[in-house]
């Protein structure tokens, strides 16, 4: 790598050259030799597969790395004037949080749960010199800025009665209080559904212009990254292996990004394998006391739930959390007791089978957890784990199961390390293949994933879509696919169903409803799902608040409250919307808002 | 004769020389504070109501009563007896009442005079069952106590004794302007039992239950005022604490030390040791009757033979040696040295294990069990011995005794305990041996309850091994009921020679106490059985005093 | 709030009254009565102690004892107690503050020491000290209490004269506030007996949870705001650590009122567990009934002045009941 | 008495497989104690030569009956050990049944039973010992080591309904439900081994306080009943002399410690695998 001997032309703010990070225990250092530079005021972003060593960049530069993790003699980190890497463990402190701001990934663990946001905040100032009180004022004054509606309130109450975008908002407010030079930002959305996420980076975003803070801004998701900066690099096995304009990142990704071609087919007449009709799901909470008016509070998750799948058909359900899809799939697999409704496997309703043979029947529909990672059982190797699927149904006994076992799991491509391993042993996209393994080990005919794409990398994305289309085409598995990430929906789905506060608000046969969608909400919604292309970014309509889980529905349209539609009026309010077909032209594309008919 | 210390000769010596000497600056160097350290709290302050020792020495200090042993223990007829309360008495021409005078100085500590009618309260608070009087059957000879004038009482008994007027000493008088006032029975839980108003030398300053109790001299007292200005009673639950105080100089007197603390002391210049003999006798109790049906003879014990086997295969002298060096002698029968009436010339079986061996084959337990124990019928020769838990001595003693019973072949089972238990198991008879031991008093009245028979009315109520021979009960009726004390001891020896014959237990062992007393008091001779009721006679040596000796400021 | 400390405090009096109950019957059911005299003495004729039985009421049946008692109780007269000779409510006046006196005492010293110790043995696991101190700690756990009493006992107490014996004052010593140095002086002993093997729990508890913490998301971003390791530690870590030690020090003060009844005994501590264990020997049936009473609710104060201390530690739990 | 065992802290220091070796020898001493005692623990030799310090023909001295305390230590191990492990087999299925019962009833019935914990709680363990053994006069080993058993479930099972509530509520079971797992393979497959850990820590932990607490009880007279040795009775023995008849109390207390530590150990052990396995099983 060229050393940048000379002084820099243009006004860099950070100058790092030959980072070499080592552990311990790993044989292999986790940087090797990393250099690049960033000037002021430029936004850089730092893109690769997890375990790449990108958080490890960050945490070596602000010196927070863990014990166990030592820097070689030979790096050199430079923040404007100062060499960081001579600073002793002193002025190295005086840097943090004065010059250098951290925004972390986990919002909910990074936030103190026993001190209020307000002291939090506040803290940032104080540890360098600011007075308590103007600290105090500073971090209202702050809170505001980040968008709480009422900061004074915030800043009394405590991370776990806050939401995940709103605890990212106080981190960020944390953060940015002394107006940093240089803000690092490691994975702060990912957390996040997708609108909140994309608030959040626009609030980044303006902060970061109003203050001229430089931001170094890392995650796994390259178009998240290209939209929102100027330049990318990509490090894979701690060396940097592409450092380049973040258009050009995004044209060299998509032309190696390979997604296998599907022909969509036609959903075969004749009684659908799976029609549910007005599926209802509530949650009740007990209050303290059986009786009073705290007793119980209901929460509809699913309200009026229509759907069919076709035998080897591909339904897509997308929406963000809290819209009750998770409750959906619940419901329909009798894990959880729906409150009305009822669903229908080959003509035969669940609801009034007896336990044993609603059991057997389990192996036709089966389901793959949204947390897959955490859906297995800890001290049983993935081997047992997925032979488990088959005896439990008698396809198999001991030995044989376990050898089927193991083709599965090699047929979704992974190392025969994993069959003997426990799921602690394994990273998170391996776990998540092995709960699909599971699931299609009793050969089912209706498989429900729950965003099972999310948190994997890219080569496993395409062999889990491989495996997902080949059973599709040989066995006439049926799909029941809940994910935001439309790339999949658009080429899988047959139909998508859009939903939002447990009603389904947009529905259409192929994937309409995501390339025009008429709702306001499903435009937000695609408009938020970063595309690596930022000009799309522009016409972007931006949401308001954040989603009211706990607020009764109003009687009218469910997503009145946030709706920046201008022909909205009282009708929206005062009416719940029917689902009609958006115009005779697209009879199969249906939507529940009533200006929806007329194009926005 | 008990052996005189040749210390304490010295020390009556020098007392004298004190008294004759200054008696002059005694007065402000004040008389001392003496601590009694002690592992029981006094459980009550009034005589009628009191059980433990504790109890005896504090309700003894505050009240005082009509006559008293003198140091010779001697309980026969009334020469040696000292007045208290009665300056003087007489007899009835058929000697079955005695008539005492009261001293006129004698006052309450809250200056009422001592009257005839407190005489009467104090006889019927024993009486009182509810009171649950520990005196009450040692008293049933007094019919009744009589009021004649305002200072002269008359105690009339249903028979004639040679112990009549060692009974009128176990009667101490009641302030009953005070106690008369308190209904049938409630006198236990009454305010007066909480602060007793009494007539000794010495008054109740603060109680603290189970934790301490604090006597004052009273000063204008009938029979002059006490040396010690000031008596505690400090309890320590733990004996091991208890003693270790003496050491440390934070108690002053300790009363039975265990063997091991004895060899300690010596190794404490500012102790001064006091050997003298003991109240209570310890033995291993054959139970006559079956534990499985009490009407039943015991099928095994009922046989002498056999109980004479068992006691010739117990080394006792090897048991007391271990249990407690030189400080305890085998026991010589169901009574203790100490008591006049004793008799020392009694011949117990001899350990011979050849000789049980022999026995315990001739009566048929011939067969061997696996672990040794000798069979009859398909039946093993196990005894369940009853042993309580609180008292370390015989705990010990049971486990040696439990070992020689294995060599002969007699599975032992050790049954311990916990004191209250104890009693209850005891009077049930559910045992076959029991580790029993009983607290004597100068008189050896109290045999009639512990080995007479339990057909003889009144007799036999501790008698929970059931032994029973009529002509040991004859024997001692004739005993007590004799008028000199020649005719009463010769009677007594044919008794004691039925029961040594009879073998109903083995006597273990009587204790000759050793107390420990703070060296810078110079004590008067020591009453073996109620030590003290002399301690108004202890002198302290102005030049050790300490510093809770000062004269206390009037209260 | 409010609604979850009265739900805690109607279930804390049902636990009370079982308590209180079972230990009633439990301690009719011990053979031997009151009346009992002492071991060896010339007991009383089975007529005095069946005169007296009625008296007290004891040859009712359990059950109508118990409900007597329990009305009793509720007018505040807890009877007389045969072994002590006074009112049970007097003999648990005077004893009440003594055990809380040294309970409290130990109790203040080891979870302040224990914590500070533990805490400083989390925030540097490496330091060899850390882990030899914790080694330490564990061998004070395993050895029984009383052997260290009684070695406490002989060796400072009686080897070197340090401390007095036992007891709480010298006999005769100076009273009132002039008093309280020779009562400290009786304290020393017995407290840390007391304290020693439970702040040898608590650090290791503690530890535990700093080690827990140590790593934490927040711990980071605080050290990235720029925050000093002590400002972290006071503000952050240590509260976040002090849950598991609060909820262990809710458990063992109940544990301890009636529990050092081996130490109290060594020391002549005049203490609740002394007080009882001469009741339960003596089958002082309304003192036996009186002090449980006493060291349930102390128990039940103690879970829950824990509770509300975990409340302030964890506010998380301040939504649930 | 009053304190529990010392609670399961992490000991990264130490690894759990010292403390087992420990543990199995202690166990192999117990069982083997006769060929490896001197003498028979019973006998008395000499009656003269009680309270002898160690000495060349008794290596740990003898006791107040002239005993061989080294074969009484060993033999005692037997008896120690026996109390403890039943105390501990009554301890664990009470524990475990109170404390899963009440995480699945869930409602009334979870209150009753908690109650009814917390009440035993109240009341000290040793006192309660005490009053039974009083009622019930002096109990052989066996009853004795039901009474420990009988009195210390109760953290037993509150760790039980703690882990069995948090097992039931996660993910990992909902989807063996979803997969068509039966009840009853959904019990012995996934609950119990994942209740495995933590009843193994709540056994050692519960071992770790019975131990002692025997050795109080023979402290105050009630342990143990002659002639059977048992550690607590041999330190007893020492009847209120421990520093001259030191060798009574520092041998057996030695055997007590060790004991109880590593029974500490290993408990940590199992208790950082429950941990590890609740992280990853929990939702990463």
């Amino acid at each position: 790598m060229s050393v940048a001997a000379q002084e820099p032309a243009t006004d860099s703010l950070l100058r790092v050259t030959d980072l070499t990070v080592r552990s311990a225990r790993v044989e292999r250092p986790l940087l090797d030799g990393v250099s690049f530079t960033l000037d002021r005021g430029r936004t850089l972003g730092v893109v690769g597969p997890s375990g790449a060593g990108k958080s490890t960049l960050a945490l070596a530069i602000a010196r927070l790395l863990p014990r166990g993790l030592s820097v070689d003699g030979a790096s050199t980190i430079h923040l404007g004037g100062d060499a960081l890497h001579e600073l002793d463990a002193n002025a190295m402190r005086a840097i943090r949080g004065r010059r250098i701001g951290y925004v972390f990934q986990e919002p909910a663990l990074a936030l103190d749960p026993a001190m209020s946001i307000g002291r939090q905040v506040a803290e940032s100032a104080q540890v360098h010199g600011v007075p308590e009180g103007e600290a105090a004022t500073r971090a209202l004054e702050w809170l505001e800025r980040v968008g709480f509606p009422d900061a004074r309130r915030a800043a009394r109450s405590f991370p776990h009665e806050l939401s995940g975008g709103m605890r990212q908002r106080a981190l960020i407010a944390s953060a940015m209080i002394l107006e940093p030079e240089l803000l690092i930002a490691d994975e702060p959305t990912t957390a996040l559904d997708p609108t909140i996420q994309d608030q959040v980076l626009d609030l980044l975003a303006r902060l970061r212009q109003e203050s001229r803070t430089t931001l170094l801004f890392i995650s796994h998701d390259l178009a998240t990254v290209a939209e929102r900066c100027e330049r990318v690099i990509a490090i894979e096995r701690g060396r940097i292996v592409d450092d380049r304009s973040a258009t050009e990142a995004v044209a060299a990704y998509r032309a190696r990004r390979a997604i296998p071609s599907f022909e969509i087919p036609t959903p075969e007449p004749g009684t659908p394998l799976l029609r549910v009709r007005d599926l209802e799901v509530e949650y009740t909470m007990r209050g303290l006391f059986p009786w009073g008016a705290a007793a119980t509070r209901t929460h509809t998750a699913v309200a009026q739930l229509d759907l069919q799948i076709a035998r080897g058909e591909v339904v897509a359900l997308v929406g963000e959390s809290g819209c009750g899809k998770t409750s959906s799939a619940n419901a329909i697999l009798r894990l959880v007791e729906p409150r009305g409704g009822s669903v229908l496997l080959d003509g035969l309703e669940m609801g009034r089978l007896k336990r044993e043979p609603l059991r057997r029947l389990r192996r036709r529909i089966q389901l793959v957890p949204q947390d897959a990672g955490a859906s297995l059982t800890p001290h049983l190797t993935a081997e047992a784990c997925v032979a488990e699927g088959l005896e439990v149904h008698g396809l198999a006994e001991g030995a044989t199961a376990r050898r089927k076992a193991r083709e599965l799991l090699a047929e979704l491509g992974l190392p025969e390390r994993v069959a003997r391993a426990v799921p602690r042993e394994l990273s998170s996209g391996e776990r998540q293949r092995v709960a699909i393994a599971r699931a299609l080990a009793p050969d089912p005919d209706l498989l429900i994933c729950d965003e099972p794409l999310a948190s994997i990398d890219e080569t496993s994305r395409a062999q889990v879509l491989t495996v997902l289309s080949t059973r599709r085409a040989r066995r006439g598995l049926a799909l029941l696919l809940i994910s935001h990430d439309l790339d999949a929906v658009r080429r899988l789905a047959s139909r998508v169903l859009v939903m939002y506060l447990g009603r389904v608000i947009e529905h259409s046969v192929g994937d309409a409803a995501l390339v025009a969608p008429r709702m306001p909400y499903t435009q937000a919604l695609v408009a938020a799902i970063p595309t690596g292309d930022p000009s799309a970014r522009l016409r972007r309509s931006l949401l308001r608040g954040e989603l009211p889980i706990l607020s009764p529905p109003s009687a009218g349209c469910s997503f009145q409250p946030r709706c920046t539609h201008p022909l909205k009026d009282e009708r929206c309010s005062a009416e719940r919307p029917m689902l009609l077909p958006v115009g005779p032209a697209q009879p199969t594309h249906h939507v529940a808002c009533w200006h929806a008919l007329q194009a926005p | 004769m008990r052996r005189a210390f040749l210390p304490s000769v010295l020390k009556t010596a020098a007392l004298i020389l004190a008294a004759i000497g200054c008696t002059g600056d005694e007065a402000e160097s004040g008389g001392g504070t003496v601590i009694i350290s002690s592992a029981a709290d006094a459980d009550a302050l009034l005589p009628p109501l009191r059980t433990s020792v504790g109890g005896r020495m504090m309700s003894e200090l505050l009240f005082d009563p009509l006559v008293e042993v003198g140091p010779e223990l001697n309980t026969f007829g009334d020469a040696g007896f000292a007045s208290r309360l009665a300056k003087s008495w007489s007899w009835s021409a058929d000697s079955l009442v005695i008539t005492f005078a009261l001293d006129p100085s004698a006052h309450w500590e809250d200056g009422h005079a001592v009257v005839g009618r407190d005489v009467r309260a104090g006889f019927a608070a024993i009486r009182e069952p509810a009171n649950g009087s520990t005196t009450l059957s040692d008293v049933t000879e007094i019919d009744s106590v009589h009021v004649v004038d305002e200072h002269t009482v008359s105690m009339h008994f249903r028979a004639r004794s040679a112990e009549q007027m060692y009974t009128a000493s176990l009667v101490f008088p009641l302030p009953a302007h005070l106690v008369d006032t308190i209904p049938a029975g409630a006198l236990s839980t009454s305010a007066f039992a909480q602060h007793p108003v009494g007539s000794g030398r010495y008054r109740l300053v603060s109680r603290e239950p189970t934790v301490r109790i604090e006597l004052a001299a009273v000063a204008g007292h009938y029979r002059g005022r006490p040396g010690p200005d000031r008596v505690a009673l400090v309890v320590s639950k733990e004996p091991s604490t208890a003693i270790a105080k003496l050491w440390t100089e934070e108690a002053d007197v300790f009363d039975v030390l265990p063997p091991p603390d004895v060899a300690e002391a010596a190794m404490h210049p500012h102790v001064q040791l006091v050997r003298t003999l003991g109240f209570d006798y310890t033995f291993v109790g054959f139970n006559f009757r079956d534990p499985r049906d009490t009407s039943r003879a015991h099928p095994v014990l009922a046989d002498v033979r056999l109980r004479r086997a068992i006691a010739q295969s117990i080394d006792g002298t090897s048991i007391v040696r271990a249990l407690f060096d030189t400080l305890a002698r085998p026991g010589a029968g169901p009574f203790v040295r100490a008591q006049a009436a004793g008799d020392t010339t009694l011949v117990h079986p001899a350990f011979d294990a050849t000789a049980a061996n022999a026995a315990l084959d001739a009566l048929g337990w011939t067969k061997r069990g696996r672990d040794g124990t000798r069979m009859r019928a398909g039946q093993r020769l196990v005894l369940r011995a009853l042993v309580p838990a609180p008292s370390a001595n015989r705990v010990r003693a049971a486990v040696l005794v439990q070992e020689q019973l294995r060599g002969v072949g007699i599975d032992m089972h050790v049954e311990k305990v916990d004191g209250q238990a104890f009693g209850a198991a005891r009077d049930a008879g559910a045992w076959d041996l029991i580790f029993g031991g009983w607290g004597t008093t100068p008189s050896i009245r109290g045999i009639r309850g512990t080995w007479g028979g339990r057909a003889h009315k009144g007799w036999g109520r501790l008698n929970s091994g059931n032994y029973a021979s009529t002509a040991f009960d004859a024997a001692l009726e004739a005993g007590f009921s004799s008028l000199d004390t020649a005719t009463a001891r010769g009677h007594f020896r044919d008794a004691f020679r039925t029961i040594t014959d009879d073998v109903p237990a083995i006597w273990l062992y009587e204790v000759m106490p050793v107390s420990a007393v703070n060296a810078r008091f110079t004590l008067p001779r020591w009453r073996p059985e109620a030590w003290w009721r002399t301690i108004a006679d202890w002198r302290l040596d102005p030049s050790r005093a300490m510093p809770r000796d000062a004269r206390p400021k009037a209260k | 709030m409010r609604a979850a400390l009265l739900l805690r405090l109607g279930q804390a009096a049902l636990v009370v009254l079982l308590v209180v109950a079972t230990c009633f019957a439990l301690i009719r059911l011990a053979p031997g009565d009151p009346f009992f005299s002492a071991l060896d003495e010339s007991t009383v004729t089975p007529e005095q102690r069946a005169e007296q039985r009625a008296r007290f009421g004891y040859d009712r049946p359990v059950v109508e004892q118990f409900v007597r008692y329990a009305t009793n109780v509720a007018r505040g007269e807890f009877g007389w107690s045969h072994s002590r000779g006074e009112p049970v409510s007097l003999a648990l006046a005077a004893t009440i503050p003594k055990s809380l006196l040294l309970v409290g005492t130990a109790f203040l010293l080891a979870f302040s020491v224990g914590t500070a110790i533990g805490a400083w043995q989390g925030w540097n696991r490496e330091s060899l000290l850390a882990r030899a101190t914790d080694g330490v700690g564990l061998v004070l756990v395993s050895i029984p209490d009383f052997v260290l009493a009684v070695l406490a006992l002989m060796g400072p107490a009686l080897a070197w004269r340090l401390f007095p014996v036992g007891g709480m004052r010298t006999e005769f010593g100076p009273t009132g506030p002039a008093g309280v140095p020779d009562l400290l002086h009786h304290l020393v002993l017995p407290a840390l007996t007391l304290a020693v093997p439970i702040a040898a729990v608590a650090a290791r508890l503690q530890r535990a949870a700093m080690l827990g913490v140590r790593d934490a998301d927040f711990v980071r971003a605080a050290r990235a705001r720029g925050a000093s390791e002590t400002r972290i530690v006071t503000r952050h870590a240590l509260r976040n650590a002090l849950v598991p030690v609060l909820a262990y020090a809710g458990v063992q003060f109940s544990a301890l009122i009636g529990g050092v009844v081996i130490i109290e005994q060594v020391f002549d501590w005049p203490g609740m567990g002394r007080l009882m264990l001469g009741a339960v020997q003596a089958r002082d049936y309304p003192l036996v009934a009186g002090a449980v009473l006493v060291s349930s609710l102390a128990t039940v104060v103690g879970t829950m002045v824990a509770d509300i201390a975990l409340l302030w530690a964890d506010p998380r739990q301040r939504g649930r009941p | 008495m009053g304190r529990s065992a010392a609670a399961g802290a992490p000991l990264t220091g130490r690894n759990p497989r010292v403390a087992i070796a420990l543990l199995v020898l202690l166990v192999v001493v117990a069982i083997a104690a006769p060929w490896f005692a001197p003498s028979d623990p019973r006998a008395q030799p000499d009656l003269a030569r009680i309270w002898e310090a160690p000495s060349a023909t008794h290596l740990l001295g003898t006791d107040s009956a002239a005993r061989d305390v080294l074969s009484r230590l060993l033999y005692g191990s037997r008896v120690t050990i026996g109390i403890a492990t039943l105390a501990v087999l009554v301890s664990l299925t009470l524990g475990t049944l109170v404390g899963a019962s009440a995480a699945v009833l869930r409602g009334v019935g979870d209150a009753v039973l908690m109650r009814i914990t917390d009440a035993m709680l109240a009341f000290p363990r040793l006192l309660l010992v005490i009053l039974v053994v009083a009622g019930t006069g002096d109990p052989g080993t066996f009853s004795l080591a039901i009474l420990i058993g009988a009195t210390g479930w109760m953290t037993t099972s509150r760790l039980v309904r703690q882990e069995t509530r948090r097992l039931l509520a996660t993910d990992h079971l909902r989807a063996a439900r979803a997969l068509g797992v039966p009840r009853r393979r959904l019990l012995t497959r996934h609950v119990l081994p994942g209740l495995a850990p933590t009843l193994a820590a709540a056994a050692v932990l519960s071992f770790a306080a019975a131990v002692p607490l025997e050795t109080g009880l023979s402290f105050l007279g009630l342990g143990v009943r002659a002639p059977f040795p048992s550690w607590g009775n041999i330190i007893a023995d020492a009847d209120s002399r421990p520093l001259a008849h030191w060798w009574l109390v520092l041998f057996p207390t030695i055997a007590i410690a060790l004991t109880v530590i590593a029974a500490n150990v290993v408990a940590e052990g199992f208790a950082r695998r429950a941990r590890e396995d609740a992280a990853s099983g929990g939702g990463a």
